[in-house]
């Protein structure tokens, strides 16, 4: 537990452990990108890995009891938004030209 | 308790050229939605919006917007970069955009947006700035891959740079986390100097994990091995005209921001465990690249390899990591946009088209048929194999010789032995196109004007620059005071 | 301390939700059902945003996560007609395994990483401190101060994808 | 005492309606007629039996609106913070919103013309 | 006894309270009300027989759901085709929870505000929940393995998310001019003084074009008519819910009213002055109970006007209805946002 | 003194007019065929006449430059005894980063200067001479766009003060060479030739590129007053050790470029290429590049003596082992090529004996010389239609009695008999040789000497002499465009060795005391001058020798084309599976399957330089074959599949994470 600093209250669960649980969604999304094969649910995995990064964020911030740590997760939030936007469309257009979107079978480019 | 930030006219000026590019951008955009017939205008309007962009640039120094963002001469020569690759990109592009009808207005304005997001990213002094841009050049790339959204091979390209790119942004996050969490800010500025000059990084295990993963996703952006699996199939399946730009800028400005970070980290040099690990990773890229783009038959796929090849010299200058290889990496990588830009430029005009693959075949014979482009061709392939007197040769002399002269000798030699292999599949394309007998008919795209001036530019720029290289070498300079303060 | 402990159940029930549903997202054949995994997952970091005092950042978990990009997620599902992932048996046992070794590895080394790292970090805390209980004043004064360049250069982000998604998905474009 | 804790009668209310929730359904189980046809079973199809798969893609137009509505959400969310400090920041402030919003009401604009809100 | 404590305590007696008159009271009465009232507009009885004048219909209602049978259809989804009415009713149920249903009363010698939790996100969490509701709307088509029911989802949620940005929107005027997403800071807010001297500080008065807008945008969020396409029986059959019986569709239903009823509160709240009334400041426990009152009437009174429109109104078409959320609803409501800034800067309120 | 940036410049303008013109014309010819009929007809006069103006002219001009500053020079270093100063033209900095700077300067000294004037000079008239052996070539302007080009850059590497200058010109020479070695690209052969000489090239370049670095990095600069540190022992970084690995690097580009050692494989192929630009560009010139390299670091050279025993024995054994194979050949160029690849090993010999002036001396003498013999067997192949083969050739000698006459005399000289040029120039190198004590690599020399004189010999006896064979009694001489250049280098063949008559024969060894200045000469034991007499009696005994052994074996050579000589037959045969080997090249293109397959192999230690040969060739064609196999296999690892780009990604991550943690 980090001492408590100036206008922060201390934490009740120690920051490692919020640490710790943000690292495990991480790998977790990992894993899902790594094996998933939908395109879809690759693209919610690595969602899911944004996600751990920002409770990383949020808990640093609040270790740190500095306010920028939310701004920052905050700004990722909105550019998951715009992502997801773009990276749905491409699979939209994706599944018009190859009526797929199983990524093992989307191999024309290769070697 | 801060209060707000008083916007200054100041600030505006520091961030103008990007001001003007997504005015423009925007523009564009209306313009082709209200005005769609104003749309053979698009690619004037955008050189002109390159020019403005180009005018509005200041040699000022300092942080603007709060330390977002900082304006000197690293972030005048991403700029340039970044204007001149749109510029060839338009240039080249406007034709075969043209025959095959898809010139509309958001072809030009995601160029401009991409290049808007790449100079933020280059020039951001905190790291959600540099995330933004990167963001911001990499959607409209994902949307720009798609561009013939009807050509298979065109959505696999989207699909793959985009999966790749979010996995790649994920991990760039996760860096970002743990660099704010462990040093207490994501500002640059503030960063400085936090690691004293030891030999050894003086950083915990969290923090080099952290710091690896926002290189690896700079590294992804670079296409260095082993990040680089995105590169071949985007590449081959991406817009032509587009892959201009994604081949060029894009590198430049993620090398830069890379070497930023690592030197607001490591003023004094890079310490032990970083130096051979970029070591590592310009030799795979070296020899991976240069290998593998000797047995590839299609131009635009051997480019790609090659071009893992080229940034794997470029990235022998991170490792040196002195004044010296920084200027050697920005001639190299100035010579390196003209270069590589004329080669898909012209692997635009002398092929048949989006829809069909560009084997290295199709090119038989084409140095009668379009003299012009075949020479800007053959030229950019002399230049891309390192032979002087073109800026090829200079930008590698400059990268190696700073790196034998901080001891890397190794570096230099795997950097020599790789250019020579690649000079065999480099020369291979000068083979075919002046000394073989045409295979089929390929139709091409008719010269205009602006492919022809951007034909002459590359190819005046590429010679120029090796023979009178002063003016580049100066500039390479005042971008590298900025790191380095002498 | 009661109140402590209090935290620590609360804490324990979101990250294991969390957690949990996360593995069930990757392990589920269903797309729509792995969807729905995540937004429970979702749920479980925003219970944990508000422990860590965040929960404006909470509320946008829900309302921008899970109430609009995985809404557009289902959409794009039921657009697709995505049913589960073909049942036959899988023709990539390499990527499977070490896909997973990879993922435990890095997982591994992370969180070993993040165990061994001193506490507290270096360097002392410099930005806006973190104002209880009334955060998004001062969210709001950092928005329009160092991240303002950031805040208007979204906008930018925001009007690429618009244009972006529309030009891809759009059936007709010309 | 921090924030958390003012949310936590919203966790205990949420518990509460969940908990209502699969009471009102498990009495539903409990009590109600449990006889199974066929014919009762199978998918509503105006009468008609059922033909084909009744998962049938749909139109790219709610897509369209699901992607808009995203990013002007997020505009929104950006407005929240915005609100609570205008009365401090004042104009300048209030300029700073209106050129993000101005952009984002371009790209509406494009939207708009282009046709992403066009309903065939 | 501990914070924490002391905090579940409370939060548990108020939510006792609030989901005792709304469950208990309200809900029964308004689908009696709204039934009844559709005969007076339609020159119909209406339910007449269950009780005095039917007062019990809505009870026998219930009771009949309880005992149909619950019929999931082949090839549904059955996790899913349960989870459905659930995703919809938890959010209507906990919507209640950041709404001030009254001032601060002092019991048993501790001030306590008339409201579940005060948190200072107030208002994201009620659209935070709303947008939760989509996920019940569509997987409600989804699990059903109907085509009808899966485009009604469809059509709802797309609905939904057209009028929840409007809607959000023309709420953030009401915050810019409070200060703060705390509602029971916009209440005191509008208690707080007078527009243009002589009416009261009602966000209805200087945001009225807001106010409309949130006033229309709740109707639709609610799928009432003239905004209930997805159960337009012509096109649709029955929306989402066409392979619903029995108590699941009981739970659609009663989500439907209980949004009904946080949406009337709502707007009570944001436009209305909430529990407060111009030139009426009473304090202690009288003060309170006038507050809940008011409160009461007020949100009465925004049911009372749900039901009557819904009798009145002839129903959009789906493209008319989007039009008006994206080109008309979205634009306004932005133009009300400057419009209120404007305001705020000229210190007019 | 005028400019000397103009001298390779006008060069460089003439490829710059005949190139555009080429291109234009034929692009606009394309457009008018479209492909149809066959696109290798000759251009019109008025085109070949502008093209070989413009060729001509520029190089022309380029030599009246060339001259007006090096006869001034010379004639300068003549009324002054210690030799002049250098004159050093900075035209502007070409590179500056950090604390070095590369200028584009122009460097005369006596070095410089003597290899401009015969460059420029034997350029000029290979020039004149392709005007004729062209003319009915498809390519017309492109050929003398390349010419021009190969005379820019050869230019710029001979007067570059820097090595990064001259390795601009180094590079050009390599590219125009490979451009003019698949000139016939159309034929099989060609193609495979320029692959061969591009390899070779490529790993010479490797040691040059290295070896500049490793000059920069010894002595902070890399300009030629390098030299003068050098000679002053003066280094800013590295010990012996450095200045042996970068003279081995900078010999290792210089065995590239001058076709020494295994790396001469790619210089009798390159025989594909036309005749004039065997002349000048494998013969004259380009290929002396590598001795002008390592004359020119002389200095550096004489700081390793191990470098320089090294440079000495792969001279030597590069000359003895080229000259075995000339024996056999049959093809005329062939012939001439191994002659160049042994000749060039005496230039390396006297460099490797510390007699760099007259490794120099026999550059100068070689390029007239052998461009002579060149020039003369594309007269003979234009004059038996493209004929190739001496054994369809004999009794030319009355058919083409200009281009026999010529070609006999430069054979003479080529053979080392006084007082033909040849004489002085190898006297000098043997006489070096002998002088350092080296007498296991004087007999060498001399025994190669004695081949040469065979070898040149058989081909003359084949050529000119016995009866005609095949179609050699229609053959007609050539035009004076071809002759007049002849003749004029084979009268300098004759002349061109009396600027070095040796002290011992009452000269005073002019280009040796000229070179003086530009060139390291460390102590070399004085000998006595009848030892020196004596010496040169020999190895005038040991052509002779050769000479009169080839006329008894192919005076006559009145055999069939089969066995154009029963003698050298009949020796062949009994010689079995030496001969054998011998006349198939020593099998360097079988490669290892003739290392397996020759039943050599038993006794493959007793020619160890072939084994070597074969060796080293194959490792060269193999690693070729094994850097294409890599390829073929790790572009799989690009496998198409997004999810495994994926996990290299994250693997990455991983493997270098463990790598920052285990540091």
């Amino acid at each position: 537990m980090t001492g408590a600093l100036p206008g922060v209250a201390p934490m009740a669960v120690p920051p490692g452990a919020f640490l710790v649980v943000g690292t495990l969604l991480f790998a977790i999304g990992l894993a899902g990108a790594l094996l998933k094969r939908n395109a879809l649910l690759i693209f919610l995995s690595i969602e899911l890995m944004m996600n751990a990064v920002n409770l990383l964020f949020l808990t640093y911030a609040r270790m740190r009891g500095d306010l920028a740590g939310q701004m920052i997760v905050f700004f990722v939030i909105a550019v998951a938004a715009a992502e997801a936007a773009v990276g749905l469309a491409i699979f939209v257009a994706l599944f018009r030209a190859h009526r797929t979107v199983d990524v093992d079978k989307i191999a024309l480019l290769k070697w | 308790m801060t209060g707000f930030l008083h916007v200054t006219g100041a600030d505006l000026a520091c961030v103008a050229p990007e001001l003007v590019l997504a005015a423009f951008a925007t523009l564009i955009l209306l313009l082709d939605a209200f005005a769609r017939r104003l749309r053979t205008f698009f690619p004037y309007v955008t050189l002109l919006a390159l020019a403005l962009a180009n005018l509005a640039g200041r040699d000022t120094t300092g942080t603007f917007f709060g330390g977002a963002v900082e304006s000197s001469g690293l972030s005048r020569f991403i700029e340039l970069i970044a204007l001149g690759a749109v510029a060839l990109a338009v240039l080249g592009g406007a034709a075969t955009l043209e025959r095959d009808r898809r010139g509309q207005g958001e072809f030009y304005a995601l160029l401009l947006f991409s290049a808007t997001g790449l100079i933020l990213m280059a020039r951001g002094v905190d790291l959600l700035i540099v995330f933004l841009g990167l963001e911001l050049m990499s959607l409209s790339l994902y949307v720009l891959a798609a561009w013939y959204r009807d050509v298979p091979a065109a959505t696999e390209a989207a699909l793959k740079y985009f999966l790749t790119g979010a996995l790649a942004s994920a991990f760039l996050l996760y860096g970002i986390a743990t660099v704010y969490g462990r040093l207490g800010t994501t500002s640059l500025t503030r960063l400085q100097g936090l690691a004293s000059g030891s030999a050894r990084d003086p950083f915990d295990v969290l923090l080099k994990a952290g710091l690896l993963a926002i290189v690896a996703a700079f590294s992804f952006k670079i296409a260095l091995v082993p990040f680089h699996g995105w590169a071949p199939d985007v590449y081959q399946g991406m817009t032509t005209p587009a892959v201009t730009f994604l081949s060029t800028a894009p590198k430049a400005g993620a090398l830069i921001v890379l070497i930023r970070v690592l030197h607001a980290l490591f003023p004094s040099g890079l310490p032990d465990p970083w130096r051979p690990l970029f070591g590592v990773l310009a030799v795979l890229s070296i020899l991976f690249g240069n290998v593998v783009a000797l047995s590839q038959r299609d131009l635009k796929r051997m480019l790609a390899y090659s071009g893992i090849a080229q940034m794997g010299y470029a990235a022998i200058a991170v490792a040196t990591f002195t004044p010296e290889a920084f200027e050697g990496l920005f001639v190299f990588l100035a010579g390196y946009l003209v270069t590589n830009a004329a080669a898909f430029l012209t692997v635009a005009a002398l092929s048949a088209g989006e829809k069909e693959p560009r084997s290295l075949g199709d090119l038989a014979g084409l140095g009668r048929r379009h003299p012009l482009a075949a020479s800007v061709l053959t030229l950019s392939m002399l230049s891309l194999a390192g032979l002087p007197p073109t800026v090829g040769f200079i930008g590698k002399f400059l990268v190696f010789r700073a790196a034998v002269d901080s001891g890397l000798v190794w570096l230099a030699l795997i950097g020599v032995l790789g250019s020579l292999v690649s000079v065999g599949y480099y020369l291979r394309v000068v083979y075919v196109l002046w000394m073989k007998e045409p295979v089929r008919e390929v139709t091409l795209v008719p010269e205009d004007l602006l492919s022809g001036a951007a034909f002459l530019l590359t190819a005046a720029l590429m010679l120029a620059w090796g023979v009178f290289p002063r003016a580049l070498l100066e500039l390479a300079r005042g971008a590298a005071v900025t790191l380095t303060g002498r | 301390m009661p109140a402590l402990n209090g935290q620590l159940v609360v804490f324990g029930f979101a990250s294991f939700l969390a957690l949990a549903f996360a593995l069930l997202m990757v392990v589920q054949k269903t797309p729509v059902r792995s969807v729905l995994s995540l937004v429970v997952t979702f749920f479980g970091l925003s219970v944990l945003a508000i422990l860590l005092a965040a929960p404006f950042i909470a509320a946008l978990q829900i309302f921008v996560y899970a109430g609009a990009i995985l809404v557009l997620f289902l959409f794009v599902i039921m657009l697709l007609n995505l049913k589960e992932e073909a049942a036959d048996k899988d023709d990539r046992p390499v990527q499977r395994t070490l896909g997973l070794l990879v993922a435990l590895a890095l997982g591994g080394l992370l969180a070993g990483a993040t165990l061994r790292a001193p506490v507290p970090p270096r360097g002392a805390p410099t930005g806006t401190p973190i104002p209880l209980p009334d955060e998004i004043p001062a969210l709001g004064r950092l928005l329009f101060s160092d991240y303002l360049l950031a805040f208007e250069v979204l906008s930018l982000l925001l009007l690429v994808a618009a244009v972006g998604a529309l030009l891809l998905s759009k059936r007709r474009f010309e | 005492m921090g924030t958390p804790l003012a949310f936590l009668p919203i966790l205990l209310m949420m518990m509460g309606a969940v908990g209502v929730g699969l009471l009102l359904l498990g009495l539903n189980a409990l009590i109600g007629r449990k006889v199974r046809t066929k014919r009762k079973l199978s998918p509503y199809e105006s009468g008609m039996p059922l033909l084909d798969d009744s998962h049938k893609r749909i139109s790219v137009k709610f897509f369209i609106v699901a992607m808009i509505f995203i990013l002007f959400d997020v505009e929104a969310a950006f407005l929240y913070p915005w609100a609570v400090v205008f009365r401090q920041g004042g104009w300048p402030v209030f300029l700073e919103m209106l050129v993000f919003v101005f952009i984002l009401l371009l790209g509406f604009a494009y939207l708009w013309k282009k046709g992403a809100f066009e309903w065939d | 006894m501990s914070p924490t404590l002391a905090v579940a305590l409370e939060g548990a007696a108020k939510i006792a309270f609030v989901w005792g008159v709304v469950l208990g009271a309200v809900l029964p009465n308004l689908i009696w009300v709204e039934r009844r009232m559709a005969g007076l507009i339609q020159d119909r009885p209406g339910p007449n027989r269950v009780g005095p004048f039917g007062l019990f219909q809505a009870i026998a209602d219930i009771l009949k759901m309880f005992m149909k049978e619950d019929v999931v259809p082949m090839y549904a989804d059955r996790l899913l085709h349960t989870l459905a009415p659930l995703i919809l009713l938890v959010p209507a149920m906990t919507t209640f929870a950041v709404i001030p249903f009254g001032s601060t009363i002092r019991l048993f010698g501790r001030d306590i505000p008339l409201v579940i939790a005060d948190v200072n996100i107030g208002i994201l969490y009620v659209f935070a929940l709303t947008s939760v509701g989509i996920y019940g709307l569509v997987l409600a088509g989804w699990a059903s393995n109907n085509k009808y029911a899966l485009l009604g989802g469809l059509r709802s949620s797309a609905q939904v998310i057209s009028y929840e940005l409007a809607m959000g929107i023309a709420a953030i005027s009401v915050f810019l001019a409070a200060g703060s997403l705390r509602l029971t800071k916009v209440v005191e807010y509008q208690a707080s003084g007078t527009f243009l001297g002589f009416l009261p500080l009602w966000n209805c008065f200087p945001q009225a074009l807001g106010c409309v807008i949130f006033v229309v945008s709740a109707f639709a969020e609610t799928n009432r008519l003239p905004f209930d396409l997805p159960e337009a029986e012509a096109e649709l059959v029955a929306g989402y819910h066409t392979e619903y019986s029995a108590f699941r569709f009981g739970m659609f239903f009663m989500a439907e009213y209980l949004n009904l009823i946080a949406a009337s509160a709502m707007m009570a709240t944001l436009y209305f002055g909430g529990w407060s009334l111009p030139l009426l400041h009473l304090t202690g426990l009288l003060g309170g109970l006038v507050s809940v009152a008011v409160f009461a009437a007020k949100t009465g009174f925004f049911i009372f006007l749900f039901v009557w429109v819904r009798w009145t109104l002839p129903r959009f078409r789906f493209d008319q209805l989007m039009n008006l959320g994206w080109k008309v609803f979205l634009p306004l409501s932005l133009l009300n946002l400057i419009w209120t800034g404007v305001l705020v800067l000229a210190k007019v309120i | 003194m005028n400019q000397l940036w103009l001298i390779p410049v006008l060069p460089l303008a003439g490829f710059l007019v005949n190139g555009l013109v080429a291109l234009v014309a034929s692009s606009s010819r394309a457009e008018k065929e479209s492909g149809a009929d066959q696109p290798g007809a000759p251009l019109p006069y008025a085109q070949r006449l502008f093209h070989g103006l413009v060729g001509v002219g520029s190089v022309g001009l380029a030599t009246v430059l060339a001259f007006a500053a090096v006869v001034p020079y010379v004639l300068g270093s003549m009324h002054n005894a210690e030799g002049l100063a250098p004159v050093v033209q900075r035209v502007y900095t070409w590179m500056a980063a950090g604390d070095y700077s590369v200028d584009v300067a122009f460097r005369l000294d006596a070095l410089s200067a003597l290899m401009l004037s015969f460059v420029t000079f034997v350029g000029t008239l290979i020039h004149l001479y392709s005007v004729g052996y062209m003319q009915k070539e498809e390519g017309y302007g492109r050929y003398f766009s390349y010419l021009n080009l190969f005379m820019f850059a050869m230019l710029t590497l001979v007067l570059a003060d820097n090595l990064p200058l001259l390795f601009v010109g180094w590079e050009g020479v390599g590219l125009c060479s490979y451009l003019l070695i698949g000139y016939y690209y159309d034929k099989d052969f060609a193609v495979a030739a320029g692959k061969k000489a591009f390899i070779a090239n490529r790993v010479g370049d490797l040691g040059m590129v290295l070896g500049i670095f490793g000059v920069f990095a010894l002595f902070g600069t890399a300009d030629f007053s390098f030299v003068e540190l050098a000679k002053r022992q003066v280094f800013a970084g590295g010990a012996p050790l450095g200045v042996y690995a970068v003279c081995l690097l900078l010999f290792l580009g210089a065995c590239g470029k001058s076709a020494q050692g295994p790396l001469y494989v790619w210089l009798p192929d390159a025989m594909a290429g036309p005749t004039p630009v065997s002349a000048l560009i494998h013969a004259a010139t380009m290929v002396t590049a590598g001795v002008y390299l390592v004359a020119r670091c002389s200095a550096l050279f004489v700081l390793s003596p191990d470098a320089l025993t090294l440079v000495a024995w792969i001279g030597a054994g590069t000359a003895i082992f080229a000259a075995t194979i000339g024996l056999a050949q049959n093809d005329i160029k062939k012939v001439l090529a191994y002659s160049t690849v042994s000749q060039l090993g005496y230039m390396f010999l006297a460099c490797g004996v510390g007699a760099f002036s007259a490794g120099i001396f026999h550059v100068f003498t070689h390029a007239f010389f052998k461009a002579c013999l060149f020039l003369g067997s594309g007269s003979v192949i234009m004059s038996m239609h493209h004929e190739q083969d001496m054994r369809q050739m004999g009794g030319l000698a009355a058919r083409i009695p200009q281009t026999f006459r010529t070609m006999l005399v430069t054979t003479l000289a080529i053979a080392g008999i006084f007082p033909l040029a040849g004489f002085f120039s190898k006297d000098a190198v043997l006489g070096a040789t002998a002088a350092s004590g080296h007498w296991a690599l004087y007999a060498v020399g001399l025994l190669t000497a004695g081949l040469t004189a065979f070898y040149m010999f058989r081909l003359v006896s084949m050529t000119f002499f016995g009866k005609a064979r095949g179609h050699a009694e229609h053959a007609h001489e050539s035009p004076a465009t071809m002759t007049v250049p002849l003749w004029i280098l084979a009268a300098l063949s004759v002349v061109a060795g009396f600027v070095g008559v040796p002290a011992a024969l009452g000269g005073s060894d002019r280009i040796g005391r000229f070179l003086e200045a530009s060139v390291a000469h460390p102590e070399i034991h004085e000998m006595s001058h009848g030892l020196e007499i004596g010496l040169m009696l020999l190895s005038l005994g040991v052509a002779v020798t050769g000479l009169a052994w080839a006329w008894r074996w192919y005076g006559k050579a009145d055999g069939p084309a089969e066995a154009v000589s029963p003698q050298a037959h009949a020796f062949y045969e009994k010689t079995g599976a030496l001969g054998r080997l011998v006349g198939n090249k020593w099998n360097v293109d079988e490669g290892i399957e003739a290392l397996v397959l020759s039943p050599f192999r038993k006794i493959g230690t007793f020619l160890w330089r072939g084994f070597d040969a074969l060796f080293i060739d194959g490792i060269a064609n193999a690693s070729a074959f094994l850097v294409e196999l890599a390829g073929d296999l790790l572009r799989f690892f690009t496998t198409g599949h997004v999810r495994n780009y994926a996990l290299t990604f994250a693997l990455g991550i991983a493997v270098l994470i463990v790598y920052v943690w285990v540091r």
